[in-house]
């Protein structure tokens, strides 16, 4: 009896996070020959979403994961599902403690937590350096409106001054998950403050577009924290440029969400928040860590 | 009607465009029941005139009257409201709608919640078309008609108001005899109702069928307004242009030479069959017909716009495939078409650029185009053609209807063809320019040229051809050398009798 | 005499509007922000400009021409996607040609479906749009594509060398919109373009092949996407697969803002370089100035339809519309 | 009976012929490709199919007529998220406190009312300043999504009453409450563009805007009530989705405008105006959600999905010059 599983990402062409997952989903789920999935693409629009959970009800799977487009409007879709008496598997992003009574469980990484360790290793780099006391930052956003961008976000903004309190975060702008805009965001930046001290970007190619721009203008001694450290941002570290990183991997991340479905079908008692460890990694440590795939 | 009050009056209108002083303090009067000729050379600044009468532009001064009241027409929609009926020079059709709802565009007859009366509707059109006698109804699709059942399409609007005061600019422009017939009789009608009607036209025969009172403009200036019964076609003339034309036909005196255009059996689906007839260097050949006699397609074919489905086409004795108008024109034809803005003219571009388009590519100095060349040809033309325009700059679409055409025939002059044909060449054309194009036209010709005119107008083609080829409903009916033909058996030529049938 | 000024003025701001927009938006962010018009600032607003500039330009003779390319922006991640792999598989002096030709293919193909085979070009482009998207992301497998070795390649020059003291960006964007002007302006071809786009029937019957025409401005418009796909990949030496994404409106936008109409038929190469600085200056002036993001998307929407807005009523000499 | 009802029917009979290849395709594709037992062709899934076309559907029904009036409108998506927002963040408001559910009729009406003015103003603006539709929605498109960012930021705006959700996910006679709002769009601008003169003046605007003057039409105020309609229509667009998923992200409705002008072209609509139609417009909207189901079901990748469907949109278009092809007599231009 094989189990059939839906999954329904929030953007897979949006970056090469989300492409790896579902490359590494359909791998994983290739692997176990229990396992027969369908694996369907929001491309970032809720309705779209909420038409293909409605398509998995439709085709009476026997459980559904859901990457949330929108962590509530998606709840009224997930309640269908699990009136229909279909398990729902949250990744990555979580749902509103609202659709908490409709899910089984939630796999993912922590995105708050993820941005505390960002501030965290920024912090401490600047006492390494002895200018935690008057140190600038600048900080570039992901996409608008995207819940991981929002989470990191508030994560790294309220730790900071927890751990630096007299380090200022001086502007803050979207760089939308996109190597060239942030690059050109960080040119502005650099314009306009003589004096930046850090850069914190939502996500490592980000971070490299930043680092291209200070490169381009000869600005150095600039301290680049990034998370989900892609490949490039790894490189950038190994040459020096770059200093630390999350390190989340896709893959991970993927497995983990397949885990957490078939162990619920084949009717395993797991607790409801399943987050996968997404540690710091900077120039120091990174020879603990192999270079990301993606 | 001496006693009578006009319905309209215009006084020193002015009226001025960047670097054109269209109209120039015109005054200007129609009375009821009064068929009013406005006249003038291309550019005179009659639409224009009509168009500030009409509240399209909004004069630079000068005043309307109508009645005793001065009014400001401020739009269409308040020139409609006053009873002001403009039929425009340039179509002005939504294709894609029917007859019925072009006819009555802005005005359709309405049902609770808005809805069309349908009924009402095609009713009201069809008693309107009965009258106008065409071959088309009241859903027929406008684009789906020829350009002269567009015409009467346009006309057809006069009869939809309670008008005080008719425009025709250039109505028989594009029409056939026939359908002029009916354009007099429906003007008449309106002349027994009161009306008071304006009529600008090129074609002196009709100013003095129909008006009854003849003013003229030149150069946006008022020249004088005179009775038509006391004038005559030398005099009106006078006043346009100032000088007096000769009118005489030069015939031709040179030698035909060889057959330059020969076309054996050609056919074209739907559009016509079987045509033969051929054409000398050194001949015009006039192509007579009722309008959807298919000359048309006949000259789009030869210029490689259509596919013929059987038959032949020869050039210099050699039988020749013609797949586009680049084939034809590098093969030394030329095509001056039935319509100007649709198919002659880019209208956002400038006066030189259009002329010297076909022959861009021959234009060249080093890897550009050679302007100099081109301003030698575009030179060449205006004055040759008289064209007005305040320069080489100015956009196609702002010159008047007549001097456009100018363009088109110009721009195909200047190709030096082996074979030109001119598909309705003088439509909108002033009488000064008129006979200058035809005897351009023989002169053409006298330099061996072949030359194939299309013609709506008899006396053109009468005048202007060494032979006439009579088509009626897609096939040749006769063929007649300029000795033997009269206005007569050209008639019945074209209406599908046979001789035989005749005698 | 204060009647002929004033025309003259009025026919200056006729002609130049957009310019002249262009000069009072420059003055504003100088005032908000005096490091605005440093030279550090403006050149770098223009070298991160040419990128979406080399590729306004090839979209301005699609734009005459009477069609849309909404294909550019997932055309130009395709191109630089496919140069950076091949980098490092055939090395850069054959990887250049390579992705050139295939890119010039894709152009190749809209250009024959729009142009030969009179397909709507809004459609057939949106369509190609997904469809790059889609071989873009097959072709690179969802990656980051990133060249291994950054130090040791002549390739960055494209991006980030300068020559005559300025940056390659800026002379190639210049060289490529000094070539295409002068086509478009000077060239037979050139004229054909705007005479198609104008009046695609007329044109015909002048004996213009209004296919051929339409394709060849698909093909400009591709190569100027390679180009900008190859100055792209050379400026990070590493893209993501939607580094295009997006670009395609704002391409258009700078088109249209450069006075070209929509219609076709009319629009220049010099405007269109004015569309795509103001759109760049404005993106950088707010940034400088430090506004929320939204409150630049609010100013965006307002200095568009205000600058295209005063070009066409200087145009017609009336500030509001004559539409009853 | 209009006048070139059968002309258009047919020429917009590519569309159906389309639908129904579409769906042998998926039909048998599934077969094999499908991990579900069900057949595609299930009578269920149909009705689900209609559901899921209404967001993208109700807005295409006014971009039909915006388009045939002869301009476009890029800035819907913009609008759907604004009025989204209003839904669902004035049933919070403490003015509204004392209503209960009643609350719910309030918060529709406020929506509809802020589309409806959205849509207004870039019509008027398209009147008063007569710059390009084009261009005055394309810069909405930025400015208005700027105005959803105003509201709450980055963070999505929620709120999830279960009571108008029990509303919206009802069905009546077999058809979910989306389905009924989309098949009634449908019906009133059907009815307004074929029967009534604002819509046939729509046609004769976008045919030939000069003859319209000419004739005396008021253009303007004419466009502005038809950008008025699609801005209504897009925000009832807005108020059916969230009334049934209650939270509205700053970025939805992003693309909208482009999926909405591809159903309204399929569909048979001219882009340059004068010709097309609701009922060409209802099959376009259909393709392209069939297009959508049946990749997910037959389980297409995102690469695949991205390149089908770009390939399938020029295929329709080829299919319906084939079906359009003129005579080998006929003027080539
Ligand atoms: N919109 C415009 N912009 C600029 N110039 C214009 C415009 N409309 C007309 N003109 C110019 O005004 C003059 C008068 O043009 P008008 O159309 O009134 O001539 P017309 O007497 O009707 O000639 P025709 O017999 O050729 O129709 C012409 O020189 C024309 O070029
Ligand atoms: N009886 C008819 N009713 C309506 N349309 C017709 C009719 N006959 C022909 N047509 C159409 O009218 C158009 C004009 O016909 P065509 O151009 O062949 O005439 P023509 O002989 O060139 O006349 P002209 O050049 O004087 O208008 C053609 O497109 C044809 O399809
Ligand atoms: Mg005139
Ligand atoms: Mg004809």
């Amino acid at each position: 009896e094989t189990m059939k599983i839906g999954i329904t990402q929030n953007n897979v062409g949006v970056d090469s996070y989300q492409t790896t997952y579902e490359s590494a989903f359909i791998a994983a789920a290739g692997e176990n020959s229990d396992v027969d999935a369908v694996v369907l693409d929001a491309g970032g629009d809720v309705a779209r979403q909420i038409a293909q959970i409605e398509d998995l009800i439709q085709q009476e799977v026997d459980a559904i994961i859901i990457w949330p487009t929108n962590g509530e409007a998606v709840i009224p879709a997930v309640r269908k599902a699990h009136q229909a008496g279909i398990p729902v598997v949250v990744t990555n992003s979580n749902i509103a403690e609202a659709g908490f009574d409709f899910v089984k469980s939630f796999s993912g990484p922590d995105n708050i937590t993820q941005g505390a360790r960002s501030a965290e290793i920024m912090c401490d780099k600047f006492k390494d350096m002895g200018i935690e006391g008057e140190a600038q930052v600048v900080h570039i956003t992901g996409q608008p409106g995207y819940t991981t961008a929002i989470e990191r976000a508030k994560g790294f903004e309220d730790r900071m001054p927890e751990v630096c309190p007299d380090v200022s975060i001086v502007d803050t702008q979207p760089g939308d998950w996109n190597r060239e805009k942030s690059q050109q965001v960080m040119e502005a930046f650099l314009v306009k403050y003589d004096d930046i001290d850090g850069v914190y970007s939502g996500d490592d190619n980000m971070g490299v577009g930043a680092l291209n721009a200070a490169k381009a203008a000869g600005r150095e001694g600039i301290i680049f924290v990034g998370a989900t450290n892609f490949a490039v941002g790894y490189e950038a570290m190994a040459a020096g440029d770059y200093w630390g990183s999350i390190y989340q991997s896709p893959v991970d991340d993927a497995e983990a969400a397949l885990k957490t479905a078939t162990d619920i079908l084949e009717g395993k008692e797991l607790p409801f928040l399943n987050y996968f460890d997404t540690p710091k990694i900077t120039q120091d440590n990174m020879g603990d860590y192999t270079k990301p795939v993606f | 009607m001496t006693d009578a009050k006009p319905v309209l009056r215009l006084e020193n209108i002015v009226k001025t465009f960047p670097g054109v002083r269209a109209l120039d303090g015109v005054s200007f009067s129609v009375m009821p029941g009064e068929v009013h000729a406005l006249m003038g050379e291309n550019g005179a600044g009659k639409s224009t005139l009509m168009k500030v009468l009409g509240g399209i532009h909004q004069p630079d001064g000068g005043t309307i009257f109508m009645g005793d009241d001065a009014v400001v027409m401020a739009g269409p929609l308040e020139a409609k409201a006053k009873g002001i009926v403009f039929i425009h020079q340039e179509l002005s059709l939504a294709e894609e709608l029917s007859v019925a709802e072009n006819i009555y565009l802005g005005e359709l007859p309405t049902k609770s919640l808005g809805r069309v009366d349908w009924t009402r509707l095609s009713d009201q059109t069809n008693a309107i078309l009965q009258k106008l006698n065409v071959g088309f109804d009241a859903n027929t699709r406008v684009g789906d008609l020829s350009i002269a059942n567009q015409q009467m399409v346009e006309i057809a609007r006069a009869l939809t108001v309670d008008a005080k005061a008719v425009i025709f600019d250039e109505p028989t422009a594009s029409l056939t005899d026939s359908e002029k017939v009916v354009l007099f009789d429906v003007i008449a009608d309106l002349q027994a109702t009161n009306v008071g009607i304006i009529y600008i036209s090129h074609r002196m025969e009709e100013i003095f069928k129909i008006t009854d009172r003849i003013t003229v403009l030149r150069d946006g200036q008022y020249q004088g307004t005179v009775e038509t019964a006391d004038s005559t076609e030398e005099s009106v003339t006078q006043m346009m242009i100032g000088r007096t034309l000769d009118l005489s036909r030069n015939a031709s005196h040179h030698a035909l030479g060889d057959v330059a255009l020969e076309v054996r059996g050609l056919s074209c689906g739907k559009h016509y069959r079987d045509v033969s007839f051929e054409v000398r260097r050194g001949e015009v050949v006039g192509f007579y017909g009722l309008v959807g006699a298919g000359r048309t397609e006949i000259a789009e074919t030869l210029f490689g716009l259509r596919d013929p489905s059987a038959g032949q086409i020869l050039l210099d004795g050699e039988v020749v495939r013609i797949n586009s108008p680049a084939d034809a024109i590098a093969r030394g034809i030329s095509l001056v078409p039935e319509d100007r803005k649709g198919q002659g003219l880019v209208l956002g571009m400038n006066c030189r650029d259009n002329m010297t388009l076909p022959q861009i590519d021959r234009l060249k100095a080093g890897p550009f185009v050679a302007q100099g060349a081109e301003m030698e040809i575009f030179d060449k033309y205006h004055k040759q053609l008289d064209i007005r325009t305040p320069g080489w700059k100015q956009r196609v679409g702002n010159l008047s209807g007549g001097n456009q055409q100018k363009i088109v025939i110009g721009k195909w002059l200047s190709m030096h063809p082996k074979v030109l044909i001119v598909d309705e060449p003088t439509r909108g054309i002033d009488v000064g320019s008129k006979s200058e194009i035809h005897k351009l036209l023989r002169e053409l010709a006298a330099q061996g040229y072949a030359v194939m005119v299309i013609s709506s107008e008899m006396p053109e083609v009468l005048h202007v051809s060494d032979r006439i080829v009579a088509m009626y409903s897609g096939r040749v009916m006769r063929t007649f050398s300029s000795e033997d033909v009269t206005e007569d058996n050209l008639i019945q030529a074209i209406s599908g009798m046979t001789s035989e049938q005749v005698a | 005499m204060a009647d002929i000024t004033r025309q003259q003025i009025g026919s200056l701001l006729a002609k130049q509007g957009i310019l002249i927009a262009f000069v009072a938006f420059l003055i504003g962010f100088t005032i908000a922000n005096p490091k605005f018009l440093t030279p550090d600032n403006v050149l770098s607003v223009i070298r991160s400009s040419a990128i979406l500039g080399v590729m306004a330009l090839g979209v301005t003779f699609v734009v005459i021409s009477g069609n849309l390319d909404l294909s550019v922006g997932s055309m130009m991640s395709f191109s630089t996607i496919v140069v950076l792999d091949l980098h490092d598989k055939i090395g850069p002096a054959l990887a250049i040609p390579a992705m050139f030709a295939m890119t010039l293919a894709l152009g190749a193909l809209i250009g024959f479906l729009v142009g030969y085979l009179k397909l709507n070009s809004l459609i057939v482009t949106l369509g190609m749009l997904s469809a790059i998207h889609g071989l873009t992301l097959t072709y690179s497998g969802g990656k980051n594509m990133d060249i291994v070795d950054k130090e040791g390649t002549w390739f960055s020059v494209f991006g980030q060398g300068t020559a005559l003291g300025l940056p390659i960006p800026i002379l190639m964007f210049i060289g490529v919109a000094a070539l295409l002007g002068l086509i478009l302006s000077r060239t037979s071809f050139g004229r054909k373009v705007y005479a198609v786009g104008g009046n695609g029937t007329a044109a015909t019957f002048s004996g213009i092949p209004r296919a051929r025409t339409v394709f060849m401005c698909y093909l400009i418009s591709a190569a100027c996407v390679a180009t900008a796909g190859l100055i792209q990949a050379s400026r990070s030496l590493g893209s993501q697969n939607t580094v295009g994404q997006g670009l395609e409106l704002e391409v258009l936008a700078a088109v249209i803002l450069g006075g070209a109409s929509l219609l076709g038929g009319s629009g220049t190469i010099f405007k269109t370089v004015i569309g795509v600085l103001i759109l760049g200056f404005i993106q950088n002036g707010l940034l400088l100035i430090g506004l929320q993001f939204y409150v630049q998307f609010i100013v965006t929407w307002v200095i568009i339809i205000l600058a295209v807005w005063l070009d066409i009523a200087a145009k017609r000499g009336k500030l509001w519309s004559p539409i009853a | 009976m209009k006048p070139g009802t059968l002309s258009t029917a047919l020429k917009s009979g590519a569309i159906w012929g389309f639908i129904i290849l579409e769906l042998i395709f998926f039909s048998v594709a599934g077969e094999f490709l499908s991990l579900s037992d069900k057949a595609f062709m299930d009578w269920d899934n149909m009705l689900l199919l209609l559901k899921q076309s209404a967001p993208i559907g109700i807005i295409a029904m006014g971009m039909t007529i915006v388009m045939v009036n002869g301009n476009i409108d890029l800035s819907v998506g913009a609008t759907f998220a604004i009025a989204a927002i209003v839904l669902l963040d004035s049933m919070t408001w403490p003015i509204f406190a004392g209503l209960g559910d009643w609350v719910i009729p309030v918060a529709w009406l406020l929506a509809l009312v802020v589309g409806t003015l959205l849509g207004a103003l870039n019509g008027l603006i398209v009147w008063k300043t007569g710059v390009d539709a084009f261009i005055v929605t394309l810069g909405a498109m930025l400015g208005y999504r700027g105005i959803v960012f105003m509201f709450n930021g980055e963070q999505p705006t929620s709120h999830l009453n279960w009571t108008l959700v029990d509303f919206a996910e009802a069905e009546l006679l077999g058809l979910a409450t989306a389905s009924w709002f989309l098949l009634a769009a449908t019906l009133v601008i059907w009815f307004v563009m074929a029967k009534t003169v604002h819509g046939r003046n729509a046609y004769a605007i976008g045919d030939n805007r000069e003859a319209a003057v000419n004739a005396g039409i008021r253009v303007g105020p004419h466009m502005m009530i038809n950008f008025a309609i699609i801005g209504f229509l897009a925000a009832l667009s807005a108020v059916v989705f969230y009334s049934e998923s209650g939270s509205v992200n700053p970025n939805d409705g992003q693309l909208y405008e482009l999926w909405v002008i591809t159903a309204v072209v399929l569909g048979g609509t001219k882009i340059t105006g004068g010709a097309g139609n609701v009922i060409g417009t209802f099959g376009g909207v259909i393709a392209i959600q069939l297009l959508r189901k049946g990749l997910g079901h037959i389980g297409a990748d995102t690469s695949t999905v991205n390149l089908v469907i770009g390939l399938i949109l020029v295929a329709v278009l080829v299919l319906d010059r084939q079906l359009n092809m003129k005579g080998k007599e006929e003027l080539k231009v």
